[in-house]
């Protein structure tokens, strides 16, 4: 090894944080690397934020750009707000996966290559025309060339394994490395290798001898070594959780808060399919799960069980809510509770079906035919996927109509540490179902509740309640096809109305300003963090600035015209071209500053920082 | 934290105690029928509201689920829980229905264009699912609600509003469509069998999964005259072969005409007199493999010809809804109903004090 | 025969304008009479506008309300606007017509019933406790009681038909009745009923009976006669169109002077089908029809046309434009010319299907995943439904991109005089396929014009063009296949770009203003006529005001805030919740007053003249 | 005015000359191949590649059409016009293609989610259409883009991420599938069918009208050894049935099994030396009736045991592009071709000075 910046030596150095990001082949385990990582630091107790990048779709061949997997965590000693907008830290384990995250990697940053790697052929592959670790080119950084994979042979001959599977293992010797260099414990994942390969243990042997050794060449070489200590947050219990994880445990919860069943009708797409995946795991809880044959038939599913009584619920992302918007205005015209998750990709048609972006708000708002208006509510955090769907189930059961859920890419696959809600605490939704006729000896469908305009749901195998409901406009009140006009403006009214009846039953829009602060940062879903930080930096530097997040989209908060009106300025970061700054440029007049980024990517703290100050 | 259960037994909803005592009364709904007078869908509605008490099934307990089409408007019609849908979808909310809720017993209503035109992929799907719904396809060999284009079971040829010069579209052939997407129950019948139409639905009823029945409805404003062979004076006996399971296929004014398997596998019209009787085809309703019923749905290649009449095939496979509620009761069983706190606390956790 | 106020005697009088409705059963022939006399108008040179009011979709049984089918006709001397606000006469076949049509009858209005089917069955099913003939609930109007049923039936003995096709001849009494009253001249109805029935002719002689009997009774009963005289038009030659009708000629125009083949791929649906229809009729322009399986298979059809080098269109309404919303995007991401006909109607869901509404405009706008902007442009009368695809397929092919174009069930059935435009007068629409590689040696499929941004058009049989599109971001100029966030960022802000260049294109945003004046009325869609009638009703009374209309809704004319900028206050009627109201707000900050109608029938002129005079 | 023409003769554009002289590298793209190493699809690439230039089409006259999966990737490749669609649309954008473009060979790529999952209904339209279009339906038995959900052609109780308690779906048989839905050209081949594979490329391209081929592919990732079976070391004898037009239909490595027709229309595989060579059923691709493809189908359930190879079915019928290129020809003769002037001056018209 030639380390071609001398290491420290000594004492561990402590840092408040670490940026660290592992690439490497789609074939290289990266993503099972990082996570294993992120799961040590959570078990550590430091705050943190991961963000995986998957290479787009197909498994390119091994060794091209195309193929690069990474894995990025922020950790910290202190409560952060993003996964870091560079990379401190690289291990890259071929020429593709340097040449692919190189540009991210901060100057002067830690780079962790495996330079067995560094063949012609990968060379050759990744498009270097000379080897970056002999020509010089790296010399910004502090490189460490590890020979990992003559290393985990070495490791691994023991075991017994075969050279493919040795192979195979020098993701663990390079998480090794990493472990002896930020002090993390390995027992967790040795655990973690011996329940995962119970039915391989040579396989497990080879992988815990791998990063063993890497944890004993750290030590050996005497790599730098760090330390960042735990963060202090709230007590309580943790567990680290993905947006899309989280967004399943809400569904369950709310069905569970709701004692409804819950149907899923679905059909995969990236990246909302791992809901689909672990929903289809607690039967227990009496889920049902449909994979449908379209995205078409999985919401109609969903509203069939919804009119039987269950809690219907559909997920899917962008292309699968354009073919959803028909049987979403007839769940509206029907008045029946349904939920509709759509975790935002990049657009437009399939886009970039692996990168994130915000670009479905106004489809959201207005995708469909006719006056149809919904409820929408967005989640902000991975964590916060947990309450989106709560919420949303408590407003549709208790208003009788389709709400939208809005996460993304970035919430989806992104995880952070989870103080586990006391479920005695989750808010308890009130469901009744009608059992009695409502209008004399009659039962009318269309009788609403005076303040929620909610009807009845009354569900099949009720007695007496046997009514029929559909798509043409309905008389209010009988339910029965109506195509008087005045009936229709006023169900047209009616169904207005509903949405502004929410207003009264959902928070106010909170603000955190600084004293005398005149710009406001108003921002929607997965900007929260990099907005978060981007703030925080600057009230570091001095800065006086307000911030507010909404939760509620349609409708917005009732106080929202109240709160934009205290600042001079409103600035809207959002990842497409201002679908928030077009929806509060019309309700409130306000000629709103957009921040506008479409790379498919999160705002990086930084560069929206420095976006923000031109308006300070 | 319990399993969650069906809502209807949270309703406290069990079987109805009226059962015994149904009438047709009891399913007629207090709306106005509104149908072309003529059109053949009346017809459809009298048999199946004849048949419905025979069911055993209260009303509260059914479920009509239709499309969009002058046949779609069905279930307002059924004094019992009804969705009028959206076009070509009412498959899929029915699938939801059932599969939600396998208490109830889930019909659906389509017509040619809803059922095989737009909605032609959840048509296929819910018969391969074999999803516990009753699934009548109106034929009219048109559209009817706006106003008569041609359909997917148009003949090739038909002048319609969009086909002036005559359409170029090979027709589908429902049942031999259905049999090809694994349906296990398949047959068909007329608009105008006030008898044989009941007796097909109550055999429906009784089949547990997805059932299939074709009804050719005569649509006398836009394609009237469609079935005519099937239904003028001399029609009923020339050309309605009527399938009867065990029996030999034998039909006319006479029962001079039969059917014979060829060396091929395709199922001939034959006279009786030429071939002799014992070379007839017996039909089989249960087979496993569908080829016999396949072979028997391609005797005519419309209804202008001698057409099988009858349940083509019904045979028992396991049912959607079912595998699903086996599922649950065996999760609920191995790991214990639901317990909220422990999924959200389930994996890798640590404590912070 | 009683006439409750003596019908005037002697002498025509003359009128500046009628508008009269014939309603009766569906079976009734109602639209065809109406047809015919709007012809016999039109031919007769007076200025005119119709409007059809179908049955909601199936036929009721014959007699009930819901089975009752409406024509109205405005015929004047002079210019006019809409089909009028409310019939000054109408037709009532039976008593369920009567019913449903009285309230918008005018006061002391000239009411002509069939008498003969004012009888107890028919007066229940339409719901009359008693007789209106006879209980004196109709003394405020001038009644002509005629009893049509049996003066067909004696009209047509003598041509041997029987008695159900007697029956059926009766509406040409009514018609021979109200030709005698107008002074209408026969002639034209009798030859079109000859060649009409040229197979029966027993048929064609009951029916020319029945006309005549009815003029003659006209007379011998001295029913009030009138005249209006023919309207000054510009020279020319007229024929009468609708706007599915005038649309389906706008898209064969649009296809000649492209000099392209035309393709469509439709799926029938209310209010739209008619245009596939008429389309279908025309192979010897070389237009290719094929109705699909489904909205999904039609528009994607149309994108493999052109793909292919034809000018592909799809059809429909409100329902079938949420099918394709998936499929636009494609096209879109692919930068395809491509029509999208929408003929809104009442929504949301299956709504009010034979109904219209303006509801479809956020839809059309924001109705994709992802950031998808699109070109729309909207028809306003009848005959501008004509424009409407020319100017589309225009900007389809000049910038690559699909076009929607929006109509509603008001223009696509109503009818007025076009003045037939000269085909040498009609645009040029150029089309240059790419016959070269583009850069080097290769082609480069999203190489950009500068100007326009649109990509080369190279189609299939082309050699050395071949390239492969699709849906997932590609890089600009290659089209390969890209994920790289920076391409992403351009080729976003490049679609968007493409909108904004037509801006320099299309005209810019006239309007009609009286000195001083400070209110700007802004519509858009067929609002026009009515907007236009009462802004003449306003002047007329000799108020100040502005009108202006919007015939491209993305991008709006470039001017059109300047325009807006002049007025104090701009107020906007819409058939919807307010939809342009919303994207005016957004874009140009300004508190416009929306005034809204949702009742699925277009305004009232008078209606609107009482809304508007709040503000001025 | 005229006629509008073909878009094709409009740029001037006929044969090209160099038919005779294509070669395989005239259908290789540029692009990068993108699929994980030991693919199957890799395989059919090299096979329809090699089985270009003989078709006598050069590429510019090619259109490749397909959706979303990772099969639909397959235009990319193509050195023709190619469009990578959207899932499940594929055939309805092709049948666009071909619709209007009769003078181009086109192709569609598509799998089996794509095909059968979210796109059935384009499928069965086209199919019944009669389009002149070429279907290539790579079944993996899996969703492999979206890494590894059960599709509608995986087996049932197949565990997968969306069933991790085993899938409850009885699957479609694609080419009964198929037949149900009226195809002209139905036939099925494997990945690793070097010579076969190419082969039935050329007899679908031969074929006017639309053409069906089934081809089962290893996703060796998500779903390794799907068609072990068939595949393996003896199930390449022992498994694949071959269909061979005119001859009687046996396999296995001696030849010694064979497929007899039983007398209600079953295709069952005997042992030759039982029954005699006599007995057994010889095959005809182009029998009208589709009961004998039909029968041949359903010989197996699914890959797993004795699998017919081959072309099912060959049948000629009116294809609708041809159809409507006649109507156009008809209407141009009969009326002239399209005047503007005369067609917006139709019906009544008056004259005002
Ligand atoms: C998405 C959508 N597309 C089109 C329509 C228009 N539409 C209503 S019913 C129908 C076809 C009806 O035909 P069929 O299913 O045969 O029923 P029938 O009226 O003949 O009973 C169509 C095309 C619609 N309502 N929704
Ligand atoms: C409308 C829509 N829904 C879902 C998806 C996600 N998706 C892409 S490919 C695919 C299935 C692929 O399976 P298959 O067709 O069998 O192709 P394979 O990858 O196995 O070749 C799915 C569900 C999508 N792209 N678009
Ligand atoms: S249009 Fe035809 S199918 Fe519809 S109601 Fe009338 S007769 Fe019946
Ligand atoms: S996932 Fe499966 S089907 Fe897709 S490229 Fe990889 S091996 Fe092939
Ligand atoms: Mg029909
Ligand atoms: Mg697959």
């Amino acid at each position: 090894m030639v380390a071609q910046a001398a290491p420290p030596t000594g004492e561990r150095k402590e840092l408040d944080r670490v940026v660290i990001r592992f690439a490497g082949d789609s074939g290289d385990g990266m993503q099972l690397t990082g996570e294993r990582f992120t799961s040590a630091s959570a078990l550590f107790g430091n705050d943190l934020a991961t963000m995986p990048d998957y290479p787009a779709e197909i498994r390119a061949p091994a060794g091209t750009l195309a193929g690069v997997s990474a894995f990025q965590l922020h950790f910290s000693d202190h409560n952060i707000l993003t996964a870091g907008d560079q990379p401190s830290v690289l291990v890259a384990m071929n020429p593709a996966a340097l040449k692919a995250n190189l540009k991210d990697l901060t100057q002067g940053g830690l780079l962790i290559v495996n330079s067995d790697a560094f063949e012609e052929r990968n060379l050759d592959k990744a498009g270097y025309a000379t080897n970056p670790l002999e020509d010089g080119s790296l010399s910004g950084y502090q490189v460490y060339e590890i020979p990992m994979t003559k290393l985990t042979g070495e490791a691994v001959k023991e075991t017994g394994v075969n050279k493919k599977e040795a192979e195979r293992s020098k993701n663990m010797l390079a998480l090794g490395v990493v472990s002896w260099m930020y002090s993390r414990p390995l027992e967790p994942t040795i655990g973690w290798l011996e329940k995962k390969f119970a039915k391989k243990p040579a396989i497990a042997q080879a992988n815990i001898a791998a990063l063993k050794a890497g944890h004993a060449f750290g030590e050996t070489a005497e790599l730098s070594a760090f330390e960042v200590k735990p963060a202090t947050l709230a007590p309580g219990r943790y567990r680290r959780i993905t947006g899309n994880q989280a967004m399943a445990f809400g569904l369950i919860a709310a069905a569970v808060q709701a004692k409804l069943p819950l149907f899923l009708g679905s059909y995969p797409i990236t990246p909302a399919s791992d809901i689909l995946h672990e929903l289809s795991r607690h039967k227990n809880f009496g889920v049902r799960t449909v994979q449908a044959e379209d995205e078409i038939a999985a919401i109609s599913m969903a509203i069939g069980a919804s009119f039987s009584g269950h809690l219907g619920v559909t997920t899917t992302s962008g292309p699968g809510l354009d073919l959803k918007s028909e049987a979403l205005g007839l769940a509206l015209s029907m008045e029946l509770p349904l939920l509709v998750v759509d975790i935002q990709r990049g657009g437009p048609s399939t886009g970039l079906p692996t990168k994130t972006e915000q670009s479905d708000l106004l489809h959201a708002m207005y995708g469909r035919h006719g006056e149809a208006p919904l409820p929408i509510v967005a989640a902000w955090t991975p964590s916060s996927c947990f309450w989106a769907p709560i919420e949303a189930a408590r407003l549709a059961i208790k208003y009788m109509t389709p709400v939208i859920i809005l996460s993304d890419g970035y919430l989806a696959n992104g995880a952070e540490p989870w103080r586990i809600p006391s479920v005695s605490k989750l808010p308890d939704i009130q469901v009744r179902f009608a059992s009695q006729p409502n209008a004399g000896d009659d039962f009318w469908p269309f009788l609403r509740d005076d303040e929620s305009l909610a009807r009845p749901w009354a569900i099949p195998g009720t007695p007496g309640l046997q009514h029929r409901v559909g798509g043409l406009e309905k008389a209010d009140g009988t339910g029965n096809i109506s195509y008087d006009p005045d009936n229709h403006e006023l169900m047209t009214l009616l169904r207005q109305a509903k949405i502004k009846a929410i207003e009264e039953d959902i928070d106010p829009l909170e603000f955190d300003s600084d004293e005398g602060a005149t710009v406001l940062v108003l921002g929607w879903g997965s900007t929260y963090g990099a907005i978060g930080a981007a703030v925080r930096k600057l009230r570091v530097r001095g800065k006086k600035i307000a911030r507010a997040h909404l939760k509620h989209l349609n409708p917005m908060p009732k106080n929202t015209g109240e709160v934009l009106a205290r600042f001079d300025k409103v600035v809207i970061p959002e990842m497409n071209m201002g679908q928030l700054s077009k929806l509060i440029r019309a309700d409130f007049l306000i000629d709103v500053i957009p921040i506008n980024k479409m790379k498919g990517l999160p705002f990086r703290a930084g560069d929206l920082e420095e976006e923000l100050i031109k308006h300070l | 934290m319990t399993l969650n259960a069906n809502p209807g037994d949270q309703r406290g909803i069990t079987e109805a105690s009226n059962v015994g005592t149904l009438t047709r009364d009891d399913f007629v709904s207090d709306q106005e029928v509104r149908w072309c007078p003529g059109c053949g869908d009346y017809a459809i509605l009298a048999a199946v509201q004849s048949a419905m008490p025979s069911l055993g099934v209260p009303p509260e307990k059914m479920v009509w689920v239709s499309g969009i089409g002058c046949s779609s408007r069905f279930p307002y019609y059924m004094n019992t829980y009804g969705i009028h849908g959206i076009h070509g979808r009412a498959p899929a909310i029915a699938t939801g229905v059932a599969t939600a809720r396998p208490d109830l017993q889930v019909w659906v209503v389509t017509g040619d264009g809803d059922g095989l035109s737009i909605g032609g992929n959840h048509f296929i799907h819910a018969l391969r699912r074999n999803v516990n719904l009753k699934i009548l396809l109106f034929n009219n060999q048109i559209y009817g609600l706006t106003k008569g284009q041609y359909s997917p079971t148009s003949e090739k040829g038909k002048v319609t509003k969009s086909t002036p010069f005559g359409s170029l579209e090979h027709p589908f052939n429902p049942v031999a469509l259905a049999l090809g997407a694994e349906a296990t129950f398949v047959a068909r019948t007329l608009d105008v069998e006030r008898k044989h139409l009941p007796q097909i639905i109550q055999r429906a009823a009784e089949h547990r999964g997805s059932a299939f029945i074709e009804i050719y409805q005569n649509c006398n404003i836009f394609n009237d005259g469609a079935f005519v062979a099937l239904t003028g004076k001399e029609g009923r006996s020339q050309n309605r072969i009527y399938l009867e399971h065990g029996k030999p296929i034998r039909f006319g004014a006479g029962n001079e005409k039969g059917v014979r398997m060829t060396s091929e596998g395709r199922a001939e019209v034959v006279d009786v007199a030429e071939v002799g009787e014992g070379d007839l085809l017996v039909h089989d309703e249960h087979r496993d493999d569908p080829s016999l019923a396949f072979a028997l749905s391609r005797i005519a290649s419309g209804p202008s010809e001698p057409t099988p009449i009858g349940v083509f095939r019904d045979v028992q496979r396991p049912v959607y809804g079912d595998g699903m509620e086996q599922q649950l009761r065996v999760a609920a069983e191995q790991q214990g109903p639901g317990d909220l706190s422990r999924l959200l606390g389930s994996g890798d956790t640590w404590s912070v004090d």
